[in-house]
């Protein structure tokens, strides 16, 4: 069949017909792609279509249960993960994959550690490597910091300089983008840029597609463990017809008119409030049914504003009202059971799901003391009855209740995260970073989710560093930098005014200092 | 009688039972039983043993030689294999009053410590006599028994016990606190009395090493070290147990009670702080003198002890 | 048994989340733990039948009960810790301790038995208590905090009862260890299937018992949805320490009076069927995730092998040798056979 | 930051603090503490006890635990002995072969771990009986008596002044591990896998062979310390290794191991071992009541992990991201 798709060189890597099932799950069939050498190939798909799991077999972390890969033309069987990184592919997973004790410079060079066991490590040259690498990508590091004490978007991309470092002729990149800033992201792009015209084929999964649409030439969709197309060109492909091959019909653009909640009760204000975690005199309010957007860059505060207004750390400062009368708030259950106030959190692996348990326990976490009959019991039926709905409604791709949320992928248990608050019914919802690894699909769900949620009288308050997210949703965006508000605007839903306004917000005072 | 199968279950694995096994063939052979077998627990603990007399009594054992793991919690599976019809006799160590067993042949811990104990100040140079008494687990309450034997040997004699140093039945940590002891007070002790096995062991080694020959020391049963420390001057002496006589008559008091005999209510019976049903297997001091002939020593109190035992202790339809 | 370090994965055919338990349920109970255990527990009582003779004889089928009985109370009370995580080597000596005041009470205070026995769990769930309260106040490892009041508590209790035993216990009482029902049931046995109910009960149908699951798996996520995590941590080392005096008490109805070497020194005999039974029911060592059923097979099994080995009478040295290997085996044969349904789930 | 500040971040700070305190205590309430043959005493139960810890410290590094590390000490000692006394094999050749028992025998518990999948917990509480019974069946429970002089010799003189030759043998031991654990690659490796199994396995670290290299060392470091004990004891008792399990775990975890993996600190561990020891020698030296004995003891561990706790709990809070 090679030759049907008349192929103008050899592929660098092709993926034929490969299949891969798990207890349950069929999460690729007959799955095809062939990687044309230095150009950025996009793999697309909604999630749990499949798209780490290709990259998973590719790089020898999963055997297919059939189809064959092929290296330069000539099949090839990987037997393990080092077969992979030793014939030139590289690769940046989904999820972190840092040792947290270990230094940066130590995580960037591990493969080669790896390979000869008792060579002594000279961690001068280990470090000089290091530091190179990290300098490709714009990153001042000391390559002598351990990883534990990185922000997440800093392990994102020393992982990218590990797998640089391997000087890879092949290098598959899934979600590198999740969590970066929009500036960092720009920087990461230039590099792919470069590296393409050095010759380097790339691999490049993300769900946020005017990324795919600024650099990738060619495109593979997954839908459902499937091609829906393979290795077509981008050109002459615009947004929709991506959209329609990855969830089969075009996306409907929400456009929801402006509400006005000058009169609405508040539910949650915040005067002059200061934190142990150095936030300094924040005045915010959220009245009910209201999405009052936080923004900010990475490290501005927002999660730990967050995390104190949930009460777990101490708030040092001002006054914290809820539904009007003042809130002293010490413990998370407090916030959650006492004040019925919710949290998603940005760092689902970490904080937002139990990965060894069930959807079913995790979804109902938030309701089983409500639920507990009189003799204080209750049955996985009556959680189930109450969960249930809501997995429903975001289309959590699993195949039941019982499945261990650890096996899902990333955007699905995203979704658990957010469907377990849902069942909780609270009247405050803080969402921080809600559709980080999201496909475009539920991403519309989520909010329409948030939008009705708001509608039915919950007060919102939404963290994002996704700009048009922010803009879709919030009726009021607050500007968060350096632990402090720096200033408050009314949302127009125009895209190009409001994003001047934030940057300006947030740059007056950069000029301020 | 040939149907009689004897069990001799010790507490757990432990040097000082090893004659038992021996004890038991000959008694085997010499009275025509079907067997008296040395059956050892696999730890030294209370529910391995229980559980080694239950599966003994399943597997048709019928009478039994036990030394208890423990005085008191021993009793209840005693009892049960008492009511299966299984005579009992508590060997080595006793049994606490009351139990179903027929009595207590063995060594009186708390008396022998007590001996021991006379013999050593009756060693010590005129002047304070202060002496270290190192004992084993203090959950043993024979342990108990041996620290307060010892302190009223020294009352009576006018010796003051100035340190016990318990819990140490392990070789490691005997040698670690031995040792640490004589590092720090070997000028403040003028006699050591060891009351068990392991401290016997690693306090006559710690002796020899540090060469000192000026602090007098009793030791207690006969491991080779120790006996070899006697000959060789660094141990006044050992209190001397009789585990094969223990072995020996047991077996064929055993098989005697089995065999319609039963216990002379009226017999010389002594009386210790565990049971008023205890026959002295016999214990002796062993020093420079005897240490040379102390097994045939050893034989020659079992061969008295068993030639008047029938007659003295049990009731035989003749 | 499921001791794979990472959480065995729940297998399911594709199916929307609507559809309940059905076929999945009967599956996944056939690739448990609970039912290689139960395979095992056949094969070897059938073999040791074979083998031996008495095995199957009624009394040696009391004793295996009352034997395993205890230790499977033991093993839930490693189990009631091992959820957080975390573990408690200080159960033998809270054990000793709640005997110990049981016999007291009745013997030096002259209380009732039924009052003394409420006192003796009482002192042991606080012991327990103690326990929790320190690891969450100090935030070190229940490991170091636990071997310290080991220490302590055994300690403390030596030097007041100075290693006496209480033995003056009312014959109402002593009997619960010998009572045979129905000829070959001990009322101890009967009495862990009662624990083991109440547990299950907790740990599938009380919210308690799932935050304790949850915050064992993840303490980070579970304090975010709301649970009071070191609140659950300090229950679950309280309920460690009720179990373990539970099981003391048994073993005082089984030895007939309450003695200080009942668990060993500073009851550390007690250690390894504490763990046996839980590990090879399957439980996480890093905790969140529990199996009753499989702790109370486990602990059977262990027991069962032991009785049949020296049924067997190798040579008497040479029984624990032949017990690890026997247990090796077990596992071995057991890991085989979920490879194999696996396997066949697959395609 | 000053020295001390820098300091303070390392391990073996807290530890080193306890012990320097629990020294200046014990030594100044009774000199004789301080005495060469008290130096000695307690160098030389140091020295065995640090083999002992090591042995587990190794195994604590990938996140697992080893229970059979006294079986396999306790039939390494009889094996050296026994081999001595029955076979009259010369003692270099007894020496190997006892160590090569260790070795194998932990292999075994590593490739049983690695390729079954079993948690180590389970394997090594079974291989525990096996070794312990091999043991018993040899011995039938009664000592191996005549070790050569020499031996003794080992176990028992000094090198220089208080420093016995024991002591020496561990101080090698712990730099060639503090060596394999911080500059080594397969040390590194070691480390790895108890940090995130998941990610050196993705990184190409065989995880399965690491997982048996540090089992086997395991196993030779506690043949090692078997055979340091026949020397020091000079007898070879069956009952050697019974209770080694608890020390070994409680030294690491003084010494801040973290039992989850990933994290071991050889100078830290070797100081727990000190404390340890100190603690055990104080008790005989004022003559506590010994029904008090354990009470003390439990008490002074607490004391010495709090204070290492502090220290930690003060960094934490100058701890800050980037
Ligand atoms: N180890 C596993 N065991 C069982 N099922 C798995 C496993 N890994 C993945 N799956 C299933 O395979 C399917 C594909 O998962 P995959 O992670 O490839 O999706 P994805 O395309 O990467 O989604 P996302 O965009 O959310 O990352 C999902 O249904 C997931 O539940
Ligand atoms: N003062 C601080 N102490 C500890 N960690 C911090 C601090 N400031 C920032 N961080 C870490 O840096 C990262 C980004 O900071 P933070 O999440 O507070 O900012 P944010 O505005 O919430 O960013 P995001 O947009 O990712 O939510 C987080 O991982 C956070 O833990
Ligand atoms: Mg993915
Ligand atoms: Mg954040």
């Amino acid at each position: 069949m090679a030759d049907l798709s008349s192929p103008s060189t050899v592929p660098v890597l092709e993926a034929r017909e490969v299949s891969k099932f798990f207890p349950g799950v069929k999460a690729l069939q007959d799955v095809s792609m062939r990687l044309e050498p230095g150009s950025i190939h996009a793999l697309l798909g909604e999630n749990g279509a499949g798209k780490s799991t290709l990259i998973k077999i590719i790089t020898g972390v999963h055997r297919p249960d059939g189809g064959t890969l092929l290296l330069d033309g000539t099949p090839i069987e990987l037997r393990g993960t080092r077969d992979a990184t030793s014939r030139g592919i590289g690769v940046v997973h989904q999820e972190r994959n840092l040792i947290p004790r270990f230094t940066v410079g130590e995580n960037i060079s591990l493969e080669r550690l790896a390979t000869h066991p008792l060579k002594t490590v000279d961690y001068q040259a280990l470090n000089e490597t290091a530091r190179h690498w990290l300098g490709v990508l714009g990153l001042d590091i000391d390559p002598r910091t351990p990883v534990s004490q990185l922000s997440v978007a800093k392990m994102q991309l020393v992982e990218i300089a590990k797998a640089l470092s391997l000087k890879s002729r092949v290098l598959l990149l899934d979600e590198p983008t999740a969590s970066l800033t929009p500036h960092e992201t720009v920087a990461l792009f230039d590099l792919l840029r470069r590296l393409r015209d050095d010759g380097v084929s790339m691999l490049f999964v993300s769900h946020k597609l005017e990324e795919v649409q600024e650099i990738c030439d060619r495109v593979t969709v997954l839908r459902d463990g499937r091609n829906a197309c393979a290795s077509q060109s981008m050109a002459g492909m615009g947004r929709h017809d991506l959209v329609r091959l990855m969830i089969g019909r075009s996306e409907q653009i929400a456009n929801w008119p402006t509400r006005h909640f000058e009169k609405a009760p508040e539910a949650l204000k915040l005067t002059g409030v200061s934190t142990a975690l150095g936030h300094r005199d924040v005045d915010l309010t959220v009245r009910k049914g209201e999405i009052v957007g936080l923004y900010g860059l990475v490290g501005a505060g927002r999660t730990e504003l967050a995390k104190c207004i949930m009460g777990a750390h101490p708030v040092t400062g001002g006054t914290v009202e809820v539904a009007g009368k003042p809130a002293k708030i010490t413990t998370v259950a407090d916030a959650i059971h006492r004040y019925r106030i919710g949290y998603v959190s940005e760092d689902r692996k970490q904080e937002g799901l139990v990965l060894i348990h069930t959807v079913l326990e995790n979804a109902g976490i938030t309701v089983w003391r409500r639920l507990a009959n009189r003799l204080g019991l209750l049955t996985d039926g009556t959680v189930r009855r109450t969960v249930e709905p809501y997995i429903r409604k975001l289309e959590v791709r699993t195949p039941s209740l019982e499945q261990i949320v650890g096996n899902l992928s990333g955007g699905n248990q995203q979704k658990i995260s957010v469907a377990k608050w849902l069942a909780a019914g609270i009247d405050v919802l803080i969402v921080d970073e809600p559709s980080v690894g999201i496909d475009i699909k539920t991403k519309a769900y989520l909010h329409e989710l948030l939008r009705e949620l708001s509608d039915s009288g919950t007060a919102i308050l939404l963290i994002t560093s996704d700009m048009p997210e922010m803009i879709t949703l919030a009726d009021r965006i607050v500007v968060m930098n350096d632990y402090r508000i720096s200033g408050e605007l009314e949302n127009t839903r125009d895209y190009g005014r409001m994003s001047e306004g934030i940057m300006y917000l947030i740059h007056r005072v950069e000029a301020a200092e | 009688a040939d149907d009689t199968k004897v069990a001799l279950v010790p507490g757990g694995p432990h040097p000082y039972f090893a004659a038992w096994e021996q004890a038991g063939k000959d008694a085997a052979r010499d009275f025509g039983l079907a067997g008296a077998d040395y059956k050892v627990p696999q730890k030294w603990e209370l529910s391995a043993q229980n559980q080694l007399l239950e599966s003994l009594l399943t597997q048709g054992y019928n009478a039994f030689l036990i030394f208890p793991g423990d005085p008191v919690g021993s009793v209840s599976t005693v009892d049960e294999l008492v009511g299966a019809g299984a005579p009992v006799i508590a060997a080595a160590g006793c049994l606490k009053d009351p139990s179903d067993a027929s009595f207590c042949l063995g060594t009186d811990t708390g008396h022998s410590a007590y001996l021991g104990a006379k013999e050593l100040i009756k060693r010590l140079p005129a002047g304070k006599k202060r002496i270290a008494h190192f004992t084993g687990f203090l959950v043993d309450p024979n342990t108990q028994l041996r620290i307060d034997a010892v302190n009223q040997a020294a009352k009576e004699e006018g010796a003051e016990v100035v340190q016990v140093i318990a819990d140490i039945d392990a070789p490691e940590p005997a040698e670690e606190k031995i040792n640490a002891y004589l590092a720090a007070h070997a000028n403040d002790v003028d006699g050591i009395i060891t009351t068990a096995w392991v401290p016997a062991v690693t306090a006559a080694n710690a002796l020899r090493k540090i060469g000192d020959k000026r602090i007098v020391m009793v030791g207690i049963d006969h491991d080779e070290v120790v006996i070899k420390a006697i000959k060789d001057g660094f141990v006044a002496g050992t209190m001397l147990q009789n585990p094969y006589g223990q072995g020996y008559i047991g077996s064929f008091a055993v098989d005697k009670l089995r065999s319609g005999c039963t216990v002379k209510a009226d017999a010389p019976w002594k009386k210790n702080a565990l049971t008023d049903h205890f026959i002295d297997s016999g214990t002796v001091f062993v020093g420079p003198e005897q240490v040379d002939n102390y097994v045939t020593a050893m034989q020659g109190i079992t061969k008295d002890l068993f030639s008047t035992f029938e007659k003295t202790y049990l009731n035989c339809p003749s | 048994m499921n001791v794979e370090q990472s959480p065995a994965r729940a297998p399911a055919p594709q199916a929307s989340p609507a559809d309940q338990r059905g076929p999945n349920a009967s599956l996944r109970f056939l690739l448990s733990n609970e039912f290689g255990l139960i395979v095992l527990i056949v094969v070897f009582t059938v073999l040791f039948g074979l083998a031996t003779k008495g095995f199957l004889s009624s009394f040696n089928l009391f004793t295996l009960g009352r034997t395993a009985a205890v230790n499977i109370v033991i093993g839930l009370s490693m189990m009631a810790v091992i959820v957080t995580g975390g573990l408690n080597l200080a159960v033998g000596a809270i054990g000793v301790c709640a005997a110990m005041t049981f016999g007291a009470l009745i013997e030096v205070v002259g209380l009732p038995w039924p009052i003394a026995l409420a006192g003796g769990l009482a002192l042991g769930a606080a012991l327990g208590a103690v326990n929790g309260i320190a690891v969450v106040r100090s935030g070190l490892h229940s490991f170091i905090i636990t071997l310290a009041t080991m220490s302590i508590f055994f300690g403390v209790m030596v030097f007041i009862t100075r290693a006496e035993s209480f033995r003056g216990l009312p014959q109402s009482f002593t009997m619960l260890g010998r009572m045979k029902l129905a000829g070959v049931i001990s009322p101890l046995l009967i009495v862990a299937v009662a624990v083991s109910l109440a547990l299950v009960v907790l740990y599938r149908l009380t919210p308690l018992g799932r935050e304790m699951l949850a915050a064992g798996a993840k303490p980070e996520a579970a304090v975010l949805s709301g649970v009071r995590v070191d609140r659950v941590v300090v229950l679950c080392h309280l309920l460690s320490g009720l179990l373990a005096s539970i099981a003391a008490l048994m073993l005082v109805a089984r030895n007939g009076a309450a003695i200080p070497a009942m668990a060993g020194q500073l009851g550390q005999d007690w250690l390894l069927p504490a763990f046996l039974g839980p590990v090879l029911g399957g439980t996480l060592l890093s905790g969140g995730r529990v199996s009753v059923l499989g702790t109370f097979l486990g602990a059977l099994l262990v027991t069962m092998l032991t009785s049949g080995l020296l049924l067997l009478q190798i040579g008497e040295f040479w029984v624990q040798a032949c017990l690890g290997i026997l247990l090796l085996i077990a596992v071995l044969l057991d890991k085989a056979r979920r490879l194999f349904l696996a396997s066949r789930r697959m395609i | 930051m000053g020295y001390l500040s820098r300091y303070a971040r390392t391990d073996w700070f807290g530890p080193l603090i306890a012990t320097l305190i629990a020294i200046a205590l014990v030594g100044g309430f009774n000199p004789s503490f301080l005495s060469p043959f008290n130096i000695q005493v307690l160098l030389l139960a140091i020295a065995v006890n640090a083999l002992i810890a090591f042995s587990q410290m190794i195994i604590i590094a990938i996140g697992q635990m080893n229970l059979s590390v006294g079986a396999i000490g306790g039939l390494a000692a009889i094996a050296f002995a026994g081999m001595m006394e029955v076979w009259g094999l010369p003692v270099p050749v007894a020496l190997v072969l006892a160590l090569a028992i260790g070795v194998v025998a932990g292999m075994l518990n590593g490739i049983f771990i690695a390729w079954t999948g079993i948690s180590a917990f389970i394997i090594t509480l079974a291989s525990l009986s096996v070794f312990k019974g091999i043991n018993l069946g040899i011995t039938r429970a009664s000592p191996f008596y005549d070790i050569p002089q020499i031996v003794k010799d080992f176990g028992n003189t000094n090198i220089i002044g208080p420093l016995p030759w024991l002591a020496v043998v561990t101080a090698v031991v712990a730099v060639l591990l503090w060596f394999l654990l911080n500059r080594q690659a397969l040390g590194r490796c070691i480390l790895a896998v108890g940090g995130n199994e998941h990610a050196a396995e993705l990184s190409g670290i065989s995880v399965r062979k690491t997982i048996v290299a540090a089992h086997a060392l395991s196993g030779l470091l506690a043949a090692l310390a078997g055979v340091a004990l026949v020397a020091r004891l000079q007898i070879g008792q069956p009952t050697i290794g019974d209770d080694w399990l608890i020390l070994s775990f409680a030294a690491p975890v003084i010494g801040g191991a973290v039992l989850s993996g990933g994290h071991v600190s050889v100078p830290a561990t070797l100081l727990g071992v000190a404390i340890v020891a100190i603690i055990t020698q104080a008790l005989v030296l004022f003559n506590i009541d010994p029904f008090l004995v354990q009470v003390v003891l439990g008490v002074l561990i607490l004391w010495a992990v709090g204070i290492n706790r502090f220290r930690e709990v003060r960094l934490a809070k100058t701890a800050k991201r980037i």
